[in-house]
């Protein structure tokens, strides 16, 4: 499953890529999750909530960063995470990249390619409602991150 | 045989009364998930996530903690076990990799669902991602990953593989004819047309998962009740696979609840040997429908390059066509020589075409394993191919009808793969669609009408029949041909009193497991009222020798004089003299059972005429034009037909066989999102229900020829490969788009018609 | 399938106890059919299940000053087969008509069906242009919602931890009013539909429209009404190609999932031809 | 039974009834269709619960394993009703109910109320033969 999204950011390229470079304050954007923890080595374990109506998940799991390029602005981070109660899984590569909009004021667009698969006993029940719920957090991922660089460069 | 005897003819002709029909309509019929051993355990399996990758470790303390689990196997504790149906590459549990999600990475038996459940979900495994190919063209180009780098060590049932040109291939086939230098023709031809044509995988859909219940007694036989529909095939491979000697292996498929091809792949019997080892107790294993979606063995997706010229007066000079099938991860589930499917060579397998050239690939694809489903690969072949056909008729302003008059194949003609034919039927069947249908008639906007001429081998195989006359007078049929609904048992019970010349009703048909029945090739292609209704003549026409001699001996008859007919027993030397059956059989029995052994071998026929049933279809559809929707207004299959032994059942082979191709056209997919199957309910994948049926009509076009019994043919699995290819060519016919892509959705059709606009949605 | 405490109730009351007593730890079950299943797959754990089919007060239908009452546990077979129903609304029998098929119809009831919110569901569209109300109930007293407004999103409504959903009202039908519910189901007769609508029509004296409602479902994450399309139409003397015009302007207010049963560009499209079908039917004398 | 078992697992399982069969267990497929209080439901996803103090009718409970079949078994048997079989006795449940509902139905009512039951064998064509066939009197023992 692919998923595409872009988010514009009211500040400096530069910026942008510092914050992204964060991961514990990357992930603290992503609608859900609870814990980040580096292990060292570009690597980190954490949890996220997710839920549609009734059904509860928590996915617990690896995140790395598996590439980055810090010329051309560009990132890709990977998870492995698992729901241990209903049985499910889900590994996804987002690759983030950056590109000035304007230099005056500071824009800074934000493009984000998601190819993440949904295994197991929650991959059974209703791939669509997975997509457009994976797509809605990616999207609000995306907003959160904006407001949470836009909040630091106020500060 | 061909010309019916008075017996056979009255015998055949009343409307019969099918032997199982009372445990099937009360709930008695007993399938191998109602199989109750005492102290069995339940299996459940750990399938792959990940379409490709390498067991780094599994840990299975966890699982094999959990309260009542009794066992928990890896490929680490079995070795590596292979198993198949002609070629053994699938191991029954992964070992250091897995080449599909879905497949079989650790086995537990344990003493409830729940806490078989519980401890799949506590196997730890690590995985380390391999890089995946999905699509059959793609595995083939270089650089793909290899599936299967080293196939030398796979043991493979029929004499030498044939050669492949890659290693990503399961199977491999070049048929020519005619002229070395096809181009040579292409290039004389007046036109030349290309297409290409595909069709995604589907589900066999039977209502019964895959079960089996397995157990290993004091005396070290195995007994398995399977829903194999091949039982001594699966007793062949479980020993192969096991090492465990064939003679003390017991498998019995006495009823099997729906096949159309996948229950000849079983895979739970060879884990459920290794659990039932493990634990010393029975193991019970039925599938979920989400593991049979998920993890069955589909008909294979398929995609066709087509090409064929011809001449100014339409006739066709050269084909050529290339089919790319997607075989999955392995080759196993496939029972042809050379893991081919048989289709390979079908689009035009009904026209006389002089210069042919024609590929069939099996490619090996990090995706569910495929195997057969009624008439496998046919119905792609059949859209392909008859589209194809339509298209060309066409475009020279040709009838479709006149068109396939024009090129079918008659008496004495080949067909594309130069094979022959006994008796070819297409005239008759496309002279009674112009007879017997609205061809040609006006028609309403929207509304159109397909033409469909295909056909079907009757298939072959062997089989051997016990017939014993008991003590009582009654004479026992005793064969292991597994019951999926074909009526079988009726088969060998009618042809047997037709031949002895008695009641039918005399005859006690008796299904055998493998310890007790003698062999038998399994029910399936469609083979067998041909080959089981042949060894029930064998095993008559002997037992009745017998019998006439006994009842000389016995009664005091003149040696050589007796005959049985008519249920009596009469002396055919003017003297009137004679007995009734029961009382003249029963002094016989009295001395003793009486046994014969029919046997036949469908090789002994010759193979340079082969025996065909020859099909049309004429389907009349309205298309929506707003939503794609198309609707079946007037379905006709015309059949070419041998001596019909059950009409009823006959007549229930063809309805089947027209809703199953209906399924196939319309709505059935099996979704692959990067080499995962998500459909996976039939909530989902959707088999077609009473409402959606359309009006059906079936022309018979009869000639006992066949070489059935009494010139009997086919019925099972001939018509449904023509439903789509019809309804595509009456949808051309109604709106002027050609459906290419299978199934024809409202939504593939509404896109088609955008296009056709040549707007965007 | 985890196994759990099964608590049968026999009133609203000792239901809403139950769950005051175990929290999120608690679900409530009608007919089951798809708690079930979510059950089966693993998705939904509950160490409680509150059985309800034994609070005979939540079951039955009457009359509600001019319109109807509906009560949650009133199964989709009842509401089929009520002559209450028929007399108040046919469309409304034949939309519980093309739900699934009778076995599911026989246990499934219309307030689990709410409750459950999938968009794929054939009784919202049809009780949203009726103006349907619900009735949800909680240890406080009662509160009533109207059905526009009721769904949140997937599988999720305005009922909170702690409440239940009684009953649905609809209101007196004013003289005039034309309704109707039509689903497409390219696929089989069985299945969810590809898209379904709900419209009900009431044209004045002049032929202006005087009340228009469209409902959609398998059009968005939840059912929806089209209110673009309404507003289109509101107060307007209606002809055929108004309402298709009209009737394009749905695309803009569906956002539907892509599965099996169509893209979602495939369905936007469906949305804008079935809407378009359904007011013109109106238009031209059909419904009921 | 503890809480979580289906109603097909109390029938299949439980009380050895092997007669109601497991199909699609999502309550799609009919094979294991039976009638609780009379009406028809899917022991797939019903609670074993639900049907305490009701009338569980299943395929079993229709005739005697050596006395004769109903009239509408003996339809399905002569019309080619079933193939094979693992639906059969869901179809005959299904078609028993509507016989009872409605002793003449027109082939239109029999194919919506029979709609919920799958058959992959015989195209569904003389199922309708063998339930009409029993409605007109067919099958009743002479």
């Amino acid at each position: 499953m692919k998923l595409e999204h872009k988010a514009t950011i009211a500040a400096p390229i530069g910026q942008v890529w510092a914050f992204l470079m964060d991961v514990p304050a990357v992930a603290k954007c992503a609608p859900g999750v609870e814990s980040v923890e580096p292990l060292g080595d570009d690597k980190y374990r954490g949890t996220i909530k997710v839920s549609v109506g009734p059904i509860r998940l928590a996915f617990q799991g690896d995140v790395s960063i598996v590439e980055r390029d810090e010329v051309a602005h560009t990132a890709s981070m990977r998870a492995d995470a698992a729901d241990k109660r209903a049985g499910g899984a889900v590994k996804a590569v987002l690759t983030m990249s950056l590109s000035e909009v304007s230099t005056d004021p500071p824009v800074t667009e934000l493009r984000m390619e998601t190819d993440a698969q949904i295994m197991g006993r929650v991959g059974e029940f209703g791939q669509p409602i997975i997509r457009k719920k994976a797509d809605q957090m990616v999207g609000e991922f995306g907003q959160n991150l904006s407001k949470a660089i836009a909040a630091g460069i106020a500060k | 045989m061909s010309m019916l005897t008075e017996d056979a003819a009255r015998i055949f002709e009343a409307p019969e009364y099918r032997i199982e029909g009372p445990l099937k309509v009360s709930g008695r019929a007993r399938y191998t998930a109602d199989v109750k051993v005492p102290d069995a355990l339940i299996a459940k399996f750990l399938l792959s996530p990940l379409p490709h990758a390498h067991i780094v470790s599994i840990d299975t303390s966890a699982a094999k903690a959990v309260p009542g689990v009794k066992a928990v196997l890896t490929g680490a504790d079995i070795g590596l076990k292979l198993f198949g149906r002609v070629l053994y590459d699938w191991p029954v549990l992964a070992v250091d990799q897995v080449r599909f999600a879905g497949e079989r990475v650790a086995a537990v038996a344990a003493e409830t669902r729940e806490a078989a459940d519980d401890a799949i979900k506590l196997i730890q495994v690590e995985y380390e991602d391999l890089p995946s190919v999905f699509d059959a063209e793609e595995a083939l180009r270089d650089g793909a990953p290899l599936l299967h780098p080293d196939p030398s060590g796979y043991f493979y049932g029929m004499g030498k593989r044939g050669d492949r040109p890659n290693l990503n291939l399961q199977g491999y086939e070049l048929v020519k004819k005619g002229e070395e230098d096809i181009e040579r023709v292409f290039a004389s031809a007046h036109r030349v047309f290309e297409d290409e044509y595909s069709g995604p995988r589907q589900h066999q859909g039977y209502i019964e998962p895959h079960a089996c219940v397995l157990w290993i007694d004091g005396d070290d036989v195995v007994h398995v009740y399977s829903v194999a529909k091949a039982p001594f095939g699966l007793r062949t491979q479980l020993s192969r696979v096991t090492g465990h000697p064939s003679p003390k292996i017991v498998v019995d498929s006495m009823f099997i609840g729906g096949d159309f091809g996948g229950k000849g792949n079983v895979i739970d019997e060879f884990p459920c040997y290794y659990l039932a080892r493990a634990t010393g107790r029975p193991i019970r294993s039925i599938n979920t429908y989400a593991e049979e979606l998920a993890a069955g063995a589909p008909r294979h997706a398929v995609k066709f390059y087509l090409r064929t010229g011809v001449d100014r007066d339409g006739r066709i000079i050269a084909h050529q066509s290339r089919a790319y099938f997607n075989g999955g991860a392995y080759g196993a589930a496939k029972p042809m020589p050379n893991c081919l499917v048989p289709a390979g060579v079908g689009p035009l397998e009904v026209y006389n075409v002089p210069n042919t050239r024609i590929e069939t690939f099996v490619s090996y694809t990090n995706t569910v394993p495929c195997g057969h489903m009624r008439a496998p690969g046919s119905i792609y072949a059949g859209h392909a191919g008859e589209g194809h056909i339509d298209h060309i008729a066409r475009e020279l302003g040709m009838d479709p009808v006149e068109f396939r008059l024009l090129n079918c194949v008659r008496d004495g003609d080949r067909g594309p793969a130069n094979e022959g034919f006994h008796k070819p039927k297409a005239v008759e069947v496309l002279e009674a669609v112009k007879r017997e249908t609205s061809w040609g008639r006006p028609l309403l906007p929207n509304h159109g009408r397909g033409v469909v001429l295909r056909h079907r081998h009757v298939g072959t195989g062997k089989s051997e029949i016990v017939l014993r006359l008991l003590k009582g007078g009654k004479i026992e049929a005793l064969y292991a041909t597994p019951d999926q609904g074909s009526g079988s048992a009726t088969v060998v019970r009618r042809v047997a009193a037709a031949v002895l010349s008695v009641d039918p009703e005399r005859i006690e048909v008796r299904y055998g497991d493998t310890g007790e029945a003698r062999l038998d090739g399994g029910s399936g292609a469609s083979r067998v009222t041909h080959v089981v209704g042949q060894a029930t003549i064998a095993g008559a026409t002997s037992l009745k020798e017998q019998l006439q001699d006994l009842a000389a001996e016995v009664m005091g008859w003149p040696a050589g004089k007796v005959r049985l007919e008519g249920d009596r027993f009469v002396v055919a030397d003017g003297s009137g003299e004679g007995g009734d059956f029961a009382d003249v059989a029963g002094r016989i029995a009295a001395g003793g059972e009486v046994e014969a052994i029919g046997a036949y071998d469908s090789n002994t026929l010759s193979h340079d005429e082969a025996d065909f049933n020859f099909y049309a279809y004429m389907i009349e559809v309205e298309v929506d034009p707003d939503t794609g929707r198309v609707e079946i207004l007037d379905a006709v299959q015309v059949v070419d037909v041998g001596t019909i032994i059950n009409p009823v059942a006959h007549q229930g082979q063809l309805d089947g066989s027209f809703v199953f191709g209906f399924g196939n056209a319309m709505m059935e997919e099996l979704v692959e999102q990067d080499g995962l199957i998500t459909t996976l309910s039939l909530g989902e994948y959707k088999l077609p229900t009473q409402m959606d049926i359309p009006p059906l009509r079936t022309v018979l076009v009869q000639d006992p020829v066949g070489c059935g019994p009494f010139g009997a043919k086919a019925a099972g699995e001939i018509t449904n490969s023509g439903v789509a290819a019809a309804v595509a060519n009456a949808i051309t016919d109604a709106v002027g788009v050609r459906m290419k892509t299978l199934p024809l959705t409202a939504e593939r059709v509404f896109a088609s018609l955008q296009e056709q606009k040549g707007g965007v949605i | 399938m985890r196994t759990f405490d099964y608590h049968a109730v026999g009133s609203a009351a000792e239901a809403l106890d139950l769950l005051a007593q175990y929290g999120e730890d608690a679900h409530l079950m009608a007919g089951g059919t798809s708690l079930m299943l979510m059950m089966e797959q693993g998705l939904i754990q509950p160490g409680h299940v509150v059985g309800l089919r034994s609070a005979n007060e939540l079951r039955g239908i009457g009359a509600s000053s001019g319109g109807i009452e509906i009560r949650a546990l009133t199964t989709h077979r009842e509401v089929e087969r009520s002559s209450h129903v028929r007399d108040y609304c046919p469309t409304l029998v034949e939309a519980f008509e093309r739900i699934a098929t009778i076995r599911i119809r026989n246990q499934a009831t219309i307030g689990g069906n709410l409750v459950h919110a999938d968009p794929a569901q054939d009784p919202p569209p049809i009780l949203l242009a009726l103006d349907a109300e619900v009735v949800i109930q909680s240890k406080i007293g009662e509160r009533t919602v109207p059905l526009d407004g009721f769904f949140r999103d997937y599988f999720e409504t305005v009922v909170e931890e702690g409440e239940l959903l009684a009953s649905v009202r609809l209101p007196a039908i004013v003289a005039g009013t034309k309704s109707t519910y039509v689903k497409f189901l390219p696929r089989t007769e069985d299945d969810y539909a590809t898209l379904s609508v709900g419209a009900a029509l009431r044209l004045g004296a002049d032929g202006s429209c005087e009340h228009v409602r469209v409902a959609l479902g398998s059009a968005a994450p939840t059912p929806i009404r089209a209110r673009k399309v309404e507003a289109a139409l509101q107060g307007q003397r209606l002809t055929g190609p108004m309402i298709d015009e009209a009737a394009e302007l749905v695309r803009d207010e569906v956002d539907p999932l892509d599965d099996v049963r169509g893209s979602a560009k495939y369905k936007r499209e469906m949305a804008r031809v079935w809407t378009g079908r359904a007011l013109r039917s109106l238009l031209d004398g059909g419904g009921k | 039974m503890p809480a979580h078992r289906r109603l097909v697992d109390l029938l299949r399982e439980g009380l050895g009834l092997t007669g109601t069969k497991e199909g699609c267990s999502v309550g799609v497929c009919g094979a294991c269709a039976v009638l609780v209080d009379g009406d028809m439901v899917s022991a797939c996803l019903m609670p074993a619960i639900f049907v305490d103090g009701t009338s569980v009718e299943t395929i079993e409970g229709l005739s005697p394993p050596e006395g004769p079949l109903t009239p509408l078994q003996e339809c399905f048997i002569r019309h080619g009703g079933f193939q094979c079989g693992i639906c059969t006795p869901g179809q005959i449940m299904a078609a028993t109910a509507l016989l009872r509902d409605n002793p003449h139905p027109t082939e239109l009512e029999v194919k919506r109320w029979m709609m919920g039951n799958l058959c992959r064998c015989t195209g569904y064509y003389k199922i309708v033969e063998s339930i009409l066939a029993a409605a007109s009197g067919e099958g009743a023992p002479s």
